[in-house]
């Protein structure tokens, strides 16, 4: 069978995000011909009912986005469609920013944003990873989840993605001194 | 002052930075150390007025404007050196500001996506229970092991600094005793009623802040005169009608 | 959005069986046009990884033949994985706090358990039962099985059963009037 087929396949019967890595091992196939095939189906399922969704080193198959409208109408145990301007605010700072630790998130926000964070986790909307820099310390960032609920299958599909790259240096500077926020403008540690 | 204020005042803010980013925007300025000195009233006016707000939240509030009250002061006080701290201190919050502001802008986007069309998974099977897989880590102990790291794992509420709860006096309060102190000594020091000692820890520091901004609230008003004789000196207060009180 | 595709995405998100009337209330389309379509279907996924599976009057999305002995080891696999301490955690919610929502095991560890509760089901550790009070939402509980393996006939039989059941609600519905915002308060409306 296909590699490309297989993969499918493992994708559709696990229902759940897979990394590259597991792919391959799952597959038993190496690293490149797992990267070229998930391409092919990326493309092969462009425009069909059930499409490849990305993050990182992951990823997952989901609904096309325009069966959207229809399968929510189907959905019962939706939650709420709508955010809160402050819930939509600490997840607008993870997506375009993250990872990144909760203090960085509350010194952007200028308020502390633990139950927010709390809350978002819970719903699968962020996820926490070890800071690999500081293994007491917890990153925060975007699940599929979110992904699929912003109807889009990849980082890049985000509006001004590509802008946001080029102002990186002076985010990324600026969120160097982000972690390090100083106790007097920290609200409560 | 300024018609614009008013809107402001039944509006619920996230946080200090919420606040001064709609300040800003309200009067279409641009985030810098010129726009930061004319909203600093508006801002201060807000906070007095903030008793819908917890008790950690109003100190966020307060930790803010006393970087606000030294970009004001500045702004008063022409001669007025800034330590390279509080240069930082100022840079920092413009930078800071810049930064929500644009997250603000991407939050829109992030919105409309949101409440757009979606991406649903597939839903989880029924499981026809016909196999019992157990391991041997469920044990009773184990399972009483693993609720109480749940439980213990809970967010605690957390409790605002007293330090920082004691600074969250209200500027009202402040300007009160000031002008309390005056009327006993017609002229008085800053030193003396900010009480400055020689270390200053960082509750301290608020309160002579707060003070300082009380004072030159006081100025603006023309309720009280101040000098310095030169940079560093102590500050002398004065009241400026001794004949006609006021109350 | 083509009609093969939109049924393709509707019998992905709802992985079950599905009839042709049931299609056709849910696409809102004919009879004819869903058998067609599901004709075309048939044939587009003919060779893919994901293919139209029909029983009688019902269809439904299936993994292919080809990776049927693939599927067979993960799936072997999976069943024997030593549960990890998350799935202990979850497992141990259940047992002492069950029947639950998924959404109150997810605010009680403050993660979403989506992936692990599917694992423990699959385990037959615990089952899924409709909510009495919402038969759009599901309630989790523990089987009699881990029941006889614990070996215990009740759940009040479980050590400090009272004790942490009261722990475990009081957080539960503490955070109703306390600082910390529930669902409701993330929401707009």
């Amino acid at each position: 069978m296909k590699l490309t087929y297989l993969l499918e396949s493992i994708l559709f019967w696990k229902n759940e995000p897979l990394s590259i890595k597991k792919l391959c091992l799952l597959s038993g196939s190496s690293e490149e011909e797992v990267s070229s095939a998930l391409t092919e189906l990326e493309e092969i399922r462009k425009e069909t009912g059930i499409v490849l969704l990305r993050k990182e080193d992951e990823v997952s198959l989901g609904t096309s986005k325009e069966a959207g409208h229809v399968i929510e109408t189907l959905q019962k145990e939706e939650l709420s469609k709508e955010l809160s301007k402050p819930a939509l605010e600490t997840l607008s700072i993870i997506l375009y920013k993250g990872p990144l630790k909760r203090i960085e998130i509350d010194y952007i926000r200028g308020v502390n944003s633990q139950f927010i964070v709390r809350h978002l986790e819970a719903r699968g909307l962020i996820e926490r990873i070890e800071d690999p820099n500081d293994n007491r310390a917890y990153l925060y960032k975007p699940t599929f989840e979110l992904f699929a609920h912003l109807g889009i299958t990849k980082k890049e599909e985000l509006p001004e993605h590509d802008t946001l790259q080029k102002e990186v240096q002076s985010f990324v500077s600026g969120g160097e001194q982000t972690s390090e926020p100083k106790d007097s403008e920290l609200t409560t540690s | 002052m300024t018609g614009q204020n008013f809107i402001i005042k039944h509006e619920i803010f996230e946080g200090p930075l919420d606040l001064l980013l709609s300040l800003i925007e309200k009067r279409k300025l641009l985030i810098n150390e010129i726009s930061l000195a004319k909203i600093t009233d508006d801002y201060i006016s807000h906070i007095k007025e903030i008793t819908e707000y917890k008790l950690t939240d109003r100190a966020n509030f307060i930790v803010i404007s006393s970087t606000l009250i030294l970009i004001k002061s500045r702004s008063l006080l022409p001669g007025l050196t800034l330590s390279p701290e509080e240069e930082e201190g100022i840079e920092d919050l413009e930078k800071r500001l810049r930064i929500y502001q644009r997250i603000k802008e991407l939050t829109v986007h992030v919105k409309n996506h949101y409440e757009g069309e979606r991406i649903y998974f597939s839903r989880d099977k029924k499981q026809s229970l016909s196999f019992f897989v157990p391991d041997q880590n469920i044990t009773i102990s184990n399972m009483l092991l693993a609720l109480k790291d749940v439980v213990g794992k809970f967010p605690k509420v957390i409790h605002t600094p007293k330090t920082i709860v004691k600074q969250v006096m209200s500027l009202e309060d402040m300007m009160d005793k000031l002008q309390d102190r005056i009327q006993s000594a017609l002229k008085m020091s800053f030193r003396d009623f900010s009480g400055i000692k020689k270390v200053i820890t960082q509750e301290e520091k608020v309160h002579i802040i707060v003070s300082f901004l009380a004072m030159l609230e006081l100025v603006k008003q023309g309720l009280l005169e101040v000098k310095q004789e030169s940079r560093f000196d102590d500050i002398e207060i004065e009241k400026t009608n001794i004949s006609v009180p006021v109350y």
